[in-house]
């Protein structure tokens, strides 16, 4: 049929391996403790073994840009969601207007 | 109630400029309103069909369409900047506030003072000073909300909330709850009195303990203090709970189907720990009234015996 | 009043008259239940959104007629707040989510792109049967102790009250997956069938909205779904995500559901603005003033509509930073709408405006709109906010943007479109004075509600203070003023189903394809020959001549299968 | 080269068969049905956001409570499942790429493996839920597991449980549409001319495995 792209299998072969390769590297890393870094490297990853996905099996890079355009619009409100709700719980009680912690964590930190 | 048109007497030091601020928005919304009426009036008659009319061509001017862009950005980010100054100063209580905890639950408020005191649905506070409530809910989410003052906050359960005011002058403020909280969500009201700092001084020492009044007569005040009216009336109408006429010295049937006398103990039970004897066609939402002194206990059953 | 009689005769073949428009070419009640056709899909819809509105409005006049005295008159306080938590529940998700998209977006959007149907017919179909169960669910709900926690089902009270709530979340949980894929079929439809030569910027502005429509349904309605998913399972294994005592947060409840809840305020809105360009263009017979302006507007509504949703909860008891950012998002999304009363407020300059029973729903439209604007301008303002939350000025605030604004563009675009669906006309004296009643009866109702929330009057209360009696009393006078004017409009629509006028092919004259190309109503397949566009949809002065120099025909060098939306995305 | 043109001629043919009255072209509907299902595509996305939001919320709460409650989890058990899931994507995708070229023997068989291979995933699932509930950590208010306190840690567990109980819904009905597919690929329905449903299967699972990629280090490692 004239105009459907059809991926090669040996590509196909070569991102399965790619993806295999990251999932034994974010085992590996999450081992190694690098403190605050642990979970922007994992979702780094992640996001990229993802990418590797939508790009290549679900041959987003030879498909028409409208349904990459409407995947990265799904993909951006999510982000949107969990920025403004993590503005609300990340800052809660900051102008002391609302507990920072709930009452039960304050009365059990009281009594150690 | 007193007050304008649109808004109840103010009486917290943060009303006159929330007000300022309400009137401002109204009054450009009043302008705007009547431009937007009186445009389409003329537009409406001057260009009605009339036989034969064509109607022009219209360019759409791009001037035309940016300014009516860029001056309501402008207009609302003036209200918006307005808005947020006053917030801060409505969420930051002054560091000499003084501190109350209260405690909301289905349907009546618990006021206690740093002298230990609890008072049921009456907050007292002394005037010209600032007042801080350190608020939290027993069980669903409620909402302190005083119209005078301007203030309203959501209690939460398992967390703390606060809200402050300074009162202006020496009244009762009527106290609403704004977050649904069920059957009795529109009758958990409670007032604000306002004294001033020697009258308040006298109302916390005494408002502890009162030997003098008689216990039928101290059981009708907490009746309406304890907010027991809410859910069990006089008259034999059965609202949330059972009513109180003729209650004392009858055998109730349980839900679990066991009868039991209704005498000093039972009635001392049922109010201190409501969940042991249910009576049946009755659901368990009371809450313990565990903070009664052992005098106010018998004098709210000295009222109740008196009631056929 | 002079009737567009000269130039309504479209050339319509002969092959029409036997076969039969949508509605005679079958007559079984399968051919109605079970079809595929997006018309009778639209007709299915118009019944349930009609049955499901009339189940709100008595809900609504019990609450009211309760609320004329203060005390229990005749609803307990249980069945009080049963009764407005149906209010509520019924007319948000079973009205007017589903009705302009489902009645007037199924039958128009494939008219107006000049498309046979829809690009998922068989979906759309599925998408009916599922809001049908989601109604069906609510009602089950009603009957099994009902529901009373408010259309918002706030925990921690939604995970304690009576056992009815799991109906509940069942039905919206169905109901959400008939918006979702209504808004795919949609999305898919708008960029994939739309007839040679019609471009973005001359789809009617109809179609715009339906479309940014759809975007919100599809990105919005899957959160509402995980939503009551949670609040299910909590209520089931108690998995504590929003129960305090297990540790939970219940403002964060807030933000699932809100997250969801504004952007569905914008799916009831933006259809609304559609019907509303559609009649103030073709009723001023004028081109649309800031066509693009007008297009855009929508779109950025409905993608600006996700960042805002944290107005609902500045006393919640979330952090004050967010509360300032929600606040200040807020307004840069009261621009768009100002943009488009502008525009259309433009559009009436040097137009030739005739008065007909849709136009007065279009200004009453702009002018309660306006009123439902500034007044949610005003519930913006941080500090405001703080007095007016949760008070009868966010109930007067919502109807008067819900009720004057969408529902009234619902009644326009029925008036509107009513002569194309049923090819009859219905008697304008009656619409006009429908339209006057509902008029007066709707700022009577909401009007002095704004007043007694700015006094101080908190919502969802079936009790209240003596000083408040009057203006309740006026609001509930209000109401039944506005249910006479709607119980009105039902009377002679249905009266004008059997003996109103037979309608031309373009009563209105209209400029888009369903009034140009189809006869008094469409045939099952909308065209005889797939219409190819050489103009935008509201270019009145250029319609006789095309219309009588058949220059619509497809140009004879165009090759046969030249199909321009082909090539673009 | 007449050949080739002959084979194109063919796929015409078969494609107009499925061609409905009201698309243009089988490409229009093929195109309609690919952006229909990117669509669907984007709210399972926006699905499962709401659970990875209730994730991060109580991360950024209880850092410690949820570092220590995600060491109960075998990660050896996630990484082979994450390896499993990796190899039933690339079978889909050898799957579309049999239908695509016309060999019908190497679609049937990928399907099946994919079909298996999804199979071992909820086997190895069903072990690792079976372990838990043995100790007795049960959602939300059942959670009886003393180790690790009883405050914040049935929470983390409510969450685990809700992403990977949706997750495993949405690979059983991954399985149950592949297993129809396989069955009308052996029947011949599917060639070079029509393979839409194949297509759209295999969207769809892909996405399955992206959610799990994401599902994996967030619970089991970090």
């Amino acid at each position: 049929m004239k105009g459907h792209h059809i991926t090669s299998r040996t590509t196909l072969l070569k991102v399965f391996v790619a993806l295999v390769a990251l999932t034994a590297l974010t085992a590996l890393t999450a081992q190694i403790d690098i403190g605050v870094f642990n979970i922007p490297l994992a979702l780094a990853i992640a996001g990229s073994k993802a990418l590797l996905v939508v790009l290549f099996f679900m041959a987003l890079k030879y498909d028409k840009p409208v349904n990459a355009l409407f995947f990265a619009l799904g993909v951006l409100f999510v982000v949107v969601f969990l920025t403004f709700t993590l503005f609300d719980t990340a800052f809660r009680g900051d102008l002391g207007n609302v507990g920072k912690e709930t009452i039960h964590s304050t009365e059990e930190g009281a009594e150690e | 109630m007193t007050g304008s048109f649109w808004l109840p007497d103010g009486a917290s030091t943060l009303s006159p400029d929330i007000d300022s601020l309400f009137y401002f928005v109204t009054w450009a919304s009043i302008i705007l309103f009547a431009g937007v009426a009186a445009a389409i009036v003329y537009l409406a008659y001057r260009y009605r069909r009339r036989p034969g009319a064509v109607p022009a061509r219209v360019k759409p001017s791009k001037i035309v369409e940016i300014s009516w862009v860029v001056l309501p950005t402008i207009l609302v980010l003036v209200v918006f900047n307005w808005g947020f100054r006053l917030f801060i100063e409505q969420s930051v209580a002054p560091p000499n506030a003084y501190e109350i905890y209260a405690r909301g639950a289905m349907w009546k408020w618990d006021f206690e003072y740093p002298t230990g005191t609890v008072s049921t649905n009456e907050l007292h506070v002394p005037v010209d000073r600032p007042v801080r409530l350190v608020m939290s809910s027993e069980d669903v989410l409620h909402s302190f909300f005083v119209p005078a003052f301007r203030v309203k906050q959501d209690v939460l359960p398992d967390r703390y909330s606060s809200v402050w005011f300074e009162a202006t002058r020496v009244d009762t403020f009527q106290v609403f709850c704004t977050e649904y909280c069920g059957a009795g969500h529109s009758i958990m009201l409670a007032s604000v009195i306002t004294h001033s700092q020697g009258d308040f001084e006298a109302w916390l020492a005494s408002a502890g303990v009162d030997e003098d009044t008689p216990l039928p007569e101290l059981g009708a005040q907490l009746y309406q203090q304890q907010a027991c009216f809410a859910c069990h009336s006089l008259d034999g109408t059965a609202v949330i709970g059972p009513s109180f006429a003729g209650l004392y010295g009858k055998t109730e049937t349980l839900d679990d189907g066991s009868t039991a006398l209704v005498d000093d103990d039972y009635l001392r039970e049922s109010i201190v720990d409501p969940g042991a004897k249910i009576v049946e066609g009755y659901q368990n939402v009371m809450q313990p009234y565990a903070g009664l002194s052992d005098r106010e206990l018998s004098a709210l059953i000295a009222f109740i015996r008196e009631q056929e | 009043m002079t009737e567009d009689k000269d130039r309504n005769e479209t050339p319509q073949g002969q092959a029409a008259e036997e076969r039969g428009d949508y509605v005679t070419h079958a007559k079984s009640i399968g051919s109605w239940l079970f079809s595929l056709d997006h018309k009778r899909i639209g007709m299915l819809y118009a019944v349930t959104v009609a049955i499901a509105f009339l189940l709100g409005g008595v809900f609504a006049l019990l609450v009211r007629a309760e609320l004329l005295s203060p005390g229990e008159d005749f609803l307990s306080a249980q069945s009080y707040n049963q009764m407005f938590s149906l209010h509520g529940i019924v007319m948000v998700f079973g009205f007017i989510i589903p009705a302009i998209p489902g009645f007037l977006g199924n039958f128009l959007l494939p008219l107006h792109l000049g498309a046979k149907d829809v690009a998922f017919p068989r979906l759309n179909l599925a998408s009916y049967y599922l809001y049908l169960l989601g109604v069906a669910l609510i009602l089950v709900a009603m009957v099994a102790g009902s529901v009373d926690t408010g259309w918002t089902f706030y925990t921690p009270y939604s995970a304690r009250t009576g056992p009815s709530v799991l109906f509940l979340t069942m039905a919206v949980f169905i109901a959400g997956f008939a918006s979702i894929f209504t808004g795919i079929n949609f999305i898919v439809t708008v960029h994939k069938m739309r007839a040679p030569g019609m471009t973005w910027n001359r789809l009617p502005l109809f179609v715009w909205s339906i479309y940014s429509t759809s975007i919100v349904q599809v990105l919005a309605t899957p959160v509402l779904g995980i939503t009551v998913l949670l609040l299910f399972l909590e209520r089931l294994l108690h998995i504590g995500i929003f129960d305090p005592a297990l540790g939970g947060d219940p403002i964060l409840f807030q933000h699932f559901f809100w997250f969801y809840s504004h952007p569905a305020v914008y799916i009831m809105i933006l259809p609304g603005f559609g019907i509303v360009s559609e009649l103030i263009a073709t009723f001023s017979r004028q081109r649309i003033y800031g066509y693009m302006a007008i297009a855009l507007s929508s779109v950025a509504i409905a993608l600006l509509g996700f960042l805002v949703w944290g107005h609902h909860m500045f006393v919640a008891g979330q952090s004050v930073v967010s509360s300032v950012i929600f606040s200040l998002i807020t307004y840069l999304i009261g621009i768009p709408s100002g943009i488009k009363v502008f525009n259309w407020i433009a559009t009436m300059y040097k137009g030739s405006i005739s008065f007909k029973t849709p136009m007065l729903y279009a200004l009453s439209f702009l002018v309660l709109f306006t009123i439902g604007g500034v007044t949610g301008i005003m519930v913006g303002v941080l500090a405001v906010d703080v007095h007016l939350h949760d008070t009868y000025y966010v109930v007067g605030h919502f109807h008067y943007v819900m009720v004057g604004g969408t529902t009234i563009a619902l009644l326009g675009g029925l008036h509107y479109w009513w002569p194309k669906i049923t090819g009859r006309l219905y008697s304008e004296a009656a619409g006009r004075l429908a339209a006057l009643l509902v008029f007066v009866g709707l700022n009577l109702t909401f009007f002095t509600q704004l007043v007694m929330g700015s006094r101080g009057m908190p919502r969802r209360y079936n009790d209240y203070l003596p000083e408040f009696t009057f203006l309740h009393q006026l609001s509930t006078v209000g109401s039944w003023i506005m249910g006479a004017g709607l119980f009105l409009v039902a009377i002679y629509l249905l009266v004008s189903l059997f003996r109103g006028k037979k309608a031309g092919a373009n009563p209105w004259g209209g400029a888009t394809l369903e009034w140009t190309h189809t006869g008094p109503r469409p045939d099952p397949h909308n065209f005889h020959r797939t219409p190819f566009v050489t103009r935008g949809p509201y270019e009145f002065d250029r319609i006789p001549e095309l219309v009588a120099a058949h220059r619509d025909e497809p140009p004879p060098d165009a090759q046969p299968d030249v199909h321009l939306n082909q090539d673009r995305t | 080269m007449a050949n080739t043109s002959a084979a194109e001629q063919a796929a015409k043919e078969r494609a107009l068969a499925h061609l409905k009255h009201y698309f243009v072209s089988s490409d229009q509907q093929f195109d309609a049905a690919k952006m229909g299902m990117w669509l669907f595509l984007v709210t399972e996305v926006l699905l499962f956001s709401g659970m990875f939001v209730a994730y991060a919320v109580y991360r950024v709460w209880y850092p410690e409570v949820f570092a220590v409650a995600s060491t109960e989890l075998n990660p050896w058990l996630g990484g082979l499942n994450t390896v499993v899931l990796l190899g039933s994507s690339l079978t889909v995708a050898l799957a579309i790429h049999a239908a695509q070229t016309d060999k019908r023997r190497a679609l049937v068989v990928n399907l099946f493996v994919t079909v298996l291979l999804a199979a071992a995933f909820m086997v190895v699932k069903y072990f690792e839920y079976t372990h838990k509930f043995h100790l007795g950590i049960f959602p939300g208010e059942y959670f009886a597991y003393e180790e690790m306190g009883q405050r914040i840690v049935p929470i983390f567990f409510s969450i685990y449980y809700v992403m990977t109980g949706i997750h495993g819904v949405h690979v059983l009905v991954g399985m149950g549409v592949l297993t129809w597919l396989a069955l009308r690929a052996m029947r011949g329905h599917f060639h070079s001319g029509y393979y839409t449903p194949v297509e759209l299967a295999g969207l769809y699972w892909h996405l399955v495995d992206i959610i799990w990629i994401f599902l994996f280090p967030l619970l089991y490692l970090i």
